[in-house]
């Protein structure tokens, strides 16, 4: 990221068609959220369904971001700008979800409706 | 590396300080200074400012949860202080030592290549803090679970109240001890405003609210919890000894939180008892006969205020203030000269105003509860959350115009005018007044 | 054509002028979508905090979810992925009448997708009586989907907007024109969305096809003169001032639109699927 | 080189001239008036506006302190009311963090960041000018309700009187019924967009934008800690934009995000507050970080010790700042971990800042230092904020804190970061560019006298508020009882904040005469490090007659010590930017600001949405959607309008003298 204008990479290139490639992924994409419905209704332990979900999505989004959204061939910066955004907000999804899991956090509203008067 | 040059003067004039005005600006700096410390002095108050011992003082602390939040605090201040002093005192000496003492020092060039950091004083001061950073982490975790919840040695004595916050006031409930409904039934014993606990036992409180945020803290017992709607929390405290201590909502609420108070009176297990089985009595009903029953009682009552005009200090009298916990104990008592035509129009009046759709006072015909439970209201020492002494004066100024003393009051908006239209729902004469203030100082 | 011309070829990943060689336009909506994440990060925590402590009386999800329509939306929003990442690539070659017929499917696909959610979302107020206030479960679920719908809505404008750009004229002032055409476009993908998709969802689950375009008369003819108008401009536009220089332009919105669809494959998996264990 | 010259014209696009296609507005070309003001694209033009209104917002909000002050000055006084003390010390934290140091950085982010990295505007001129407006719509709708007390028939409710961080369920329909709340929800979400706005055109004005040479570990620490600073606004502010709409939809629509009755949970309110409002604390600390770095090493006459370092640290303040929001939230029941873990994340603050603290000592080790005005300031910096930090320190011991929440201990505490911290160095730095950007000197001599009337007011202010706090005053009394033994400390807290006020109204009053009257400046009058001081006082519009080359960290002080080689250099990269056709520069628009008026009549009226519109009491409207909703048209076309306007530009020719002259070859798209 600090490399400095001075360096002047090779002239332009010609933007190669990436037609077929596009919908190859895109096939794959539609294949893996097929495969994530059903999976919801196989008899399979909780566990096992629950990560393959958070796997397969995983996977989808990194195909997006780095296929369709061409980080794969971008400057490494820009992975590590949205990165940054994507970790943060992760990191607080995680914690906030475990601040709300705790013990200590269960919420009354069952007997609020005693306390009104 | 290229050549050095000197560097090129400033292009044009920096304003010179040298000369003329730098004993000046010596001259404003110290007496700047001195003005602070003068004032200091001068109020002859100086360790008034750094005063840490009124009524709500966290170091002059009455309980093993407090004291151990105090003790945690002064290992911070000396962690704190200690590298104050160290790093302070690197710092003026720098900024002593390395001043520019010539014209040329001013404008002298910077060196080629120094100052890129020392790896080792780095890392060195790195590991340094943390260090120091370790003393206070260790006791600070410790405390967390000690302040959390009853020590399980103490789980089996400790005594169980839930306190719930309202705008502006605080109730308070003792789920284990019932007391029997004038219409059958039973509910637990309810009080407000005035929590009262046996002391060298751990209490538990529950902490509730029934609109916004209130916090729960008594300084000297304990630090704060909030009462968190939706939320189930608790806090634990233990008085060391009987005394009488202040509390006060320390969670922004709306328009009166300055005047959300409490206070917590802690007894001894004997005075506990005898306070909880007058508290369970059903409202005190005084005819002339019954007054003449207990003609034999000291009459006790609190120095009134010298002054009572609307600017006047809220404060509580001379007697109150030099001992409140006294003061409590003699509030207890039946007042003297007690009125039985009075306090018997009072009651009536207390119909007829319509204090009794927001006033439960048990046995008699108060059944609201928008309000606090006023069955012993004559026993506390102050009213209003705090804010007033339980005087015959106080109470006078309250309830006709409860409004001052709390801006925003549901006593008044809502009780006395209707919120919609902004009119009064009734009159309330200071003859009135003075029937009702009979009656509530009755019910101790 | 530009000093680049010169060159030979726009290299379209790294730009000279820059200190880093990256766009800025890139770089700013990359820093954008970092944010962005911020965003659905905390919109997503509301629900699913929510979801981890339900209050007695919420909606049950699984009872109001239709997870065929909600599966095919997301194929949908996939699709209109595949249709964005086309059109950068045709304008990158240069191809500007392709790009454009690129830009109208992501345009129309993102239609549907909208559509499917007018659809869900009347469905689950008027036949599930699930509203934005009669549950927590509603008041989460409809705030992230709907500002994810939002999100959508703002791309489709955005790509509405590009797509006319590509019609500026090399000279004269088109501003009227160019006003007229937007609009024409806006009012086509506004009926679509609105009346139209939903309408033929209806159809499919039942409602018979003369009934729903009788009702609905107003609005769909409005859509279809509409969508003749874009036609109409499309077809008699002269020379353009717009092609492979304004690739990083359709790049920037792509990559908006990818985001909303990375968006959308979190929610449909968090939101939707988890409730059906 | 090449790269140098083309960086001119970002847009790399031809610049043959073209006629305009569209413009519904001739292109506003006026540089002074009224109008070149309105529709600058200016960075530094920007950064004044910004800076002006900051400081007068600084004023208001003093002048809120001193209402709050006097009203604590003998106990039961009654000097304002509940109502009107609420409103107080709402509006006072909220204007002094949104209105007045926030702003106050955004200024110098402006007038600086440009500069700094050797360019001559920032990287999109126009999204700029458009943060400003939006800017100063927010600061409009959070003070609009003090009009109330003024005409009661604008029947907003007064100024919001939620606290500066609103803590639901206060903030509800039901306890807060009136339109103030709405006006402060609006206002904030507002001065959120400009700040996100006017981040990300930092992010990319700093990362792509940096002059030949000048590579990220060259950057000056300003720069450096403007770019985390960004980068913590980009990625905090979305957290309260999102509890922003959450609440306003509670208060309008009826979800039940916060509403107990339907089951929210007020708590979730507080956790995305702090995920927002800790980093924010940082937001506001960490660019005057940046200001003290800058000047330390200017008045020692010695580069920054340990340069690589206080950067590194600062970018671990900003990272670790997200994972400590809880602390504030200690006495909320959060049950034993995660109170134990946040309080240690809190500690774990104190190491890098540590660093920061240790590496300004060793900047000044061995150096010479010269105690300019700005050194004075810089120097009080370190020791107040060393002070506030330390209880900082004490507030992140959980078990402690308990007793110091909600008490003045936190007022204590904040204001000696807030001010010995943020303010000190803003000060400071108003003094030390104050010359740059007005060409005038501001008098030694009076600079020190309010530095030691601040210095000494404001620790006579706040010191005793620890012993308040410690001794039982929570925050936010509109009135404390005689009986508290807390009168002194008031009295003397007020008397101190009087004595700040004469400081800072001192302060200010020299910078308004200097203005005037100051002596000129000349280049660089400080003998100083950086870009900014290459070039003239004020600096031309272009900033640099060419694109510098940048050769070393303090790259002034190296230009300045070869000069030789550095003449030849410019002189050819001077004739090369001639033969590219001049200096470019991007075109004034009308578009920002009307974009921005579509914000301020939309939210102006969604905030009052159910109301209906009366016009001297006669009922016009049923509500104020359509008025809403107008506004929107008007962001929306004015945005169109915008992207096809495009960012056009003209060439700024220079003579032999430096003499510029404009050419207008046409429009650039
Ligand atoms: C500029 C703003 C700023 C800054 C920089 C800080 C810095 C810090 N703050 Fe502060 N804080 C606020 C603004 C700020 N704060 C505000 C506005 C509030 C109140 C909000 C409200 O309720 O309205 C608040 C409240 C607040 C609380 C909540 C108190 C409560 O409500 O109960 C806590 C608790 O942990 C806290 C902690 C800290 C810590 C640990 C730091 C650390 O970053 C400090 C680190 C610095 C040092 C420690 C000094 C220098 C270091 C050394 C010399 C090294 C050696 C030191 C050690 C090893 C200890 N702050
Ligand atoms: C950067 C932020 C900042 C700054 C600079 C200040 C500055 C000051 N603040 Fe602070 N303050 C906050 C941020 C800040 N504050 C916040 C966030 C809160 C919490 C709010 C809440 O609880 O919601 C708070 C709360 C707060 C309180 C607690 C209120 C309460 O809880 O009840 C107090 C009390 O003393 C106080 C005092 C002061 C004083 C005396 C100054 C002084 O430094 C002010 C100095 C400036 C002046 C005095 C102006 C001088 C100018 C003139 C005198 C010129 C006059 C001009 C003309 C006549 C034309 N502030
Ligand atoms: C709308 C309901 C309402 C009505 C009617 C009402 N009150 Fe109250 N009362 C309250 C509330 C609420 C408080 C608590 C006020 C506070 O401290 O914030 C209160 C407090 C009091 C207190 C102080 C109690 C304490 O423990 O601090 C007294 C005494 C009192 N009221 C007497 C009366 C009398 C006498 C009347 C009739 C003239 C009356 N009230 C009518 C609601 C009401
Ligand atoms: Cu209750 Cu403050
Ligand atoms: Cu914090």
């Amino acid at each position: 990221m600090s490399a400095p204008a001075t360096s002047s990479p090779a002239a332009g290139h010609v933007e190669p068609s990436k037609f077929h490639f596009y919908i190859q992924v895109a096939m794959i994409l539609s294949v893996v959220t097929g495969i994530e419905v059903v999976l919801v209704y196989l008899p399979l332990p909780k566990w096992f369904v629950v990560t393959a979900l958070v796997t397969l999505s995983a996977g989808k989004f990194m195909a997006v971001i780095f296929y369709f959204m061409h980080l794969r061939w971008d400057k490494v910066f820009c992975t590590i700008l949205f990165f940054i955004g994507l970790i943060l907000a992760g990191g607080t999804m995680w914690a906030l979800l475990h601040l709300f899991g705790a013990e200590a956090s269960k919420p009354i509203s069952s007997i609020v409706g005693l306390l009104v008067f | 590396m290229a050549q050095r040059t000197p560097l090129m003067p400033p292009l044009l004039h920096m304003t010179r300080l040298r000369s003329a005005s730098r004993p000046i600006l010596r001259l404003i700096a110290a007496l700047t200074g001195g003005f602070a410390l003068l004032l200091l002095t001068g109020c002859s108050k100086l360790h008034q400012v750094f005063s840490l011992s009124g009524p709500q003082s966290t170091m002059v602390t009455a309980g093993p949860v407090a004291s151990r939040q105090w003790d945690l605090f002064m290992v911070t201040v000396w962690v704190c202080t200690f590298i104050f002093i160290v790093v302070g005192s690197v710092l003026a000496y720098a900024q002593i030592k390395f001043r520019a003492k010539t014209e040329a020092d001013e404008h002298a060039a910077p060196p080629a290549e120094a100052g890129h950091g020392n790896p080792f004083v780095e890392i060195g001061l790195i590991a340094g803090s943390v260090i120091l950073l370790v003393f206070i982490a260790i006791p600070t975790v410790r405390d967390i679970w000690y302040t959390h919840d009853v020590p399980e040695d103490e789980k089996a004595g400790a005594i169980e109240v839930t306190a719930t916050g309202y705008q502006w006031w605080f109730k308070f409930d003792y789920p284990s001890e019932l007391v029997k409904l004038p219409n059958g039934g039973e509910a637990p014993l309810s009080t407000g405003n005035e929590l009262v606990v046996p002391a060298n036992t751990a209490v538990r409180v529950q902490l509730r609210t029934v609109d916004v945020i209130h916090s729960f803290w008594i300084p000297k017992l304990a630090g704060k919890v909030d009462m968190m709607p939706n939320r189930g929390n608790f806090l634990w405290f233990k008085a060391d000894k009987p005394g009488y201590y202040y509390g006060q909502c320390a969670e922004y609420c709306g328009e009166s939180h300055a005047i959300m108070k409490f206070r917590v009176i802690a007894l001894s297990a004997a005075d506990y008892i005898k306070w909880l089985d007058n508290q369970k009595l059903s409202a005190r009903t005084v005819t002339a006969q019954s007054l003449a029953a207990d003609a034999a009682i000291t009459h006790v009552r609190f120095a009134s205020l010298k002054d009572t005009g609307p600017n006047s200090t809220l404060a509580g009298s001379p007697d109150f203030d030099a001992d409140p916990f006294a003061a409590w104990k003699k509030m207890q008592d039946h007042d003297a000269g007690e009125n039985a035509a009075l306090i018997t129009a009072g009651r009536k009046n207390f119909s007829d105003k319509t204090c009794i759709t927001c006033h439960t006072v048990r046995g008699h015909e108060g059944i609201g509860i928008a309000g606090p439970e006023l069955t012993h209201v004559g026993a506390r020492s102050s009213i209003a959350a705090g804010v007033l002494e339980n005087t015959p004066e106080r109470l006078h100024q309250w309830i006709k115009d409860p409004a001052y003393f709390k801006p925003g009051n549901k006593m008044y908006h809502g009780g006395y005018i209707d919120v919609a239209t902004g009119q009064p729902k009734f009159t309330l004469s200071d003859s009135e007044i003075d029937t009702l203030v009979a009656y509530l100082h009755s019910l101790k | 054509m530009s000093s680049h011309a010169a060159t030979g070829a726009i290299d379209h990943h790294h730009d000279h002028t820059t200190a880093t060689g990256i766009p800025n336009k890139k770089l700013l909506w990359w820093a954008f979508l970092a944010s962005d994440c911020m965003f659905f990060g905390t919109l997503i925590s509301t629900h699913l905090v929510y979801r981890l402590n339900p209050p007695p009386g919420n909606a049950v999800p699984t009872e109001i979810f239709n997870i065929e329509l909600t599966s095919f939306s997301t194929f949908i929003l996939l699709m209109s992925s595949l249709l964005m990442a086309l059109a950068v690539n045709a304008i990158q070659r240069g191809n500007v009448k392709s790009t454009r017929l690129m830009l109208l499917g992501t345009m129309f696909f993102g239609c549907i997708f909208l559509g499917g959610q007018v659809f869900e979302f009347t469905h689950f107020v008027f036949v599930k009586k699930m509203t934005l206030s009669n549950s927590i479960f509603g008041s989460t679920f409809f705030t992230l989907t709907g500002t994810h719908g939002t999100h959508v809505a703002i791309g489709v404008l955005l790509l509405g907007m590009m797509y006319v750009r590509t019609f500026k004229p090399t000279s004269g002032n088109g501003l009227l024109r160019n006003f007229a055409h937007l609009g024409a476009v806006c009012v086509t993908m506004g009926v679509s969305f609105i009346w139209f998709v939903p309408g033929m969802i209806e159809v499919i689950y039942g409602l018979p096809l003369g009934e729903f375009l009788s009702h609905h008369a107003v609005p769909l003819s409005v859509g279809v003169a509409a969508f003749i108008a874009v036609l109409w401009f499309g077809r008699t536009a002269g020379p353009v001032e717009f092609g492979e220089k304004n690739a990083g332009d359709i790049e920037a919105i792509g990559l908006y639109w990818h985001f909303v669809d990375i968006v959308w494959i979190i929610i449909f998996t968090a939101v939707y699927l988890l409730e059906y264990l | 080189m090449a790269q140098a010259i083309a960086k001119s014209d970002y847009t790399g696009a031809a610049h043959a001239p073209t006629k305009p296609t569209f413009g519904l507005f001739a292109r506003p070309t006026a540089k002074t008036g009224l109008v070149g003001w309105l529709t600058t694209v200016d960075h530094k033009k920007i950064g004044m506006l910004y800076g002006g209104f900051a400081i007068l917002f600084f004023l208001v909000g003093g002048i809120e302190a001193l209402m709050i002050r006097t009203q604590l000055i003998v106990p039961n006084n009654r000097f304002v009311s509940a109502q009107l003390y609420n409103e107080l010390f709402t509006m006072h934290g909220t204007t002094m963090i949104f209105l007045a140091v926030m702003p106050l950085n955004a200024a110098f982010f402006n007038l600086l960041i440009p500069i700094q990295v050797g360019a001559r505007d920032v990287a999109f001129p126009r999204l700029n000018s458009f943060s400003l407006w939006v800017w100063v719509v927010g600061a409009i709708l959070l003070n609009v309700g003090w009009i109330s007390h003024f005409v009661p028939a604008w029947d907003f409710g007064g100024a919001p009187d939620v606290g500066w961080f609103g803590y639901s369920p206060l903030t509800s329909k039901q306890f807060t019924p009136d339109l103030s709340t709405d006006f402060w929800v609006l206002g904030i979400q507002l001065l959120g967009l400009s700040s996100i706005v006017a981040s990300l055109n930092f992010i990319v004005t700093i990362i792509n934008m940096r002059a030949p040479g000048l590579t990220m570990m060259r950057l000056p620490v300003f720069t450096w800690m403007a770019l985390v600073t960004s980068f913590l606004l980009v990625l905090a502010l979305p957290a309260i934009a999102i509890a922003l709409v959450e609440v306003m939809f509670d208060r309008n629509f009826g979800t039940n995000f916060f509403e107990v009755s339907g089951g929210g949970q007020p708590i979730l309110w507080q956790h995305l507050f702090w995920v927002f409002g800790h980093p924010e604390v940082y937001i506001l600390i960490l660019p005057p970080m940046g200001y003290v770095s800058e000047i330390l090493p200017t008045f020692s006459r010695k580069p920054l010790f340990g340069y690589p370092i206080v950067v590194f640290s600062g970018v671990a303040i900003g990272f670790i700042g997200f994972g400590v929001w809880s602390h504030h939230m200690f006495t909320t029941g959060l049950g034993t971990i995660a109170t134990a873990a946040f309080a240690l994340a809190t500690m774990a603050i104190a190491v890098p800042t540590g660093v920061k603290v240790f590496n300004w000592i060793g900047t000044l080790w061995g150096g010479r230092i010269v105690t300019r005005v700005p050194m004075m300031f810089a120097l009080g910096f370190i020791w107040m904020f060393m002070m506030g930090g330390f209880t900082g320190i004490m507030h992140s011991a959980a078990p402690a804190d308990a007793q110091q929440q909600d008490s003045y201990f936190v007022i204590a505490h904040f204001h000696y970061v807030l001010i010995g911290g943020a303010t000190f160095a803003l000060l400071a730095a108003i003094h030390f560019w104050f010359p740059k950007f007005f060409g005038r000197m501001v008098p030694e001599f009076w600079g020190k006298v309010s530095f030691w009337l601040i210095f000494v007011g404001f620790n006579a202010t706040f010191f005793p508020m620890h012993f308040l706090g410690l001794n039982g005053m929570p925050r936010r009394t509109w009135t404390y009882d005689a009986n508290m033994g807390w009168n002194e400390g008031n009295l003397f807290a007020t008397i101190g904040a009087y004595l700040l006020g004469v400081g800072i109204f001192t302060y200010f009053a020299v910078l308004v005469w200097s203005f005037f009257k100051g002596k000129p400046a000349g280049n660089d009058p400080w003998d100083a490090r950086t870009l900014e001081w290459s070039i003239p006082s004020p600096p031309p519009e272009h900033n640099f007659a060419s694109i510098p080359k940048v050769h070393a960290r303090d790259a002034w002080w190296y230009e300045k010590t070869h000069q030789d080689e550095i003449a030849s250099e410019k002189a050819e990269l001077m004739k090369a930017e001639e033969a590219h056709g001049g200096i470019h520069m991007p075109d004034q628009s009308w578009y920002p600001l009307f974009a921005a008026a579509g914000l301020l009549i939309g939210a102006y009226n969604f905030a009052q949405l159910k109301h209906p519109v009366l016009i001297l009491g006669n009922q016009v409207l049923s509500s104020h959607l359509p008025l809403a909703l107008a506004g929107l048209g008007i962001l929306v076309l004015a945005c169109y309008l915008w992207s096809l306007e495009g960012p056009g530009g003209y060439h700024i020719h220079l003579d032999a003298k430096g003499n510029a002259t404009e050419s207008r070859g046409g429009y650039h798209h």
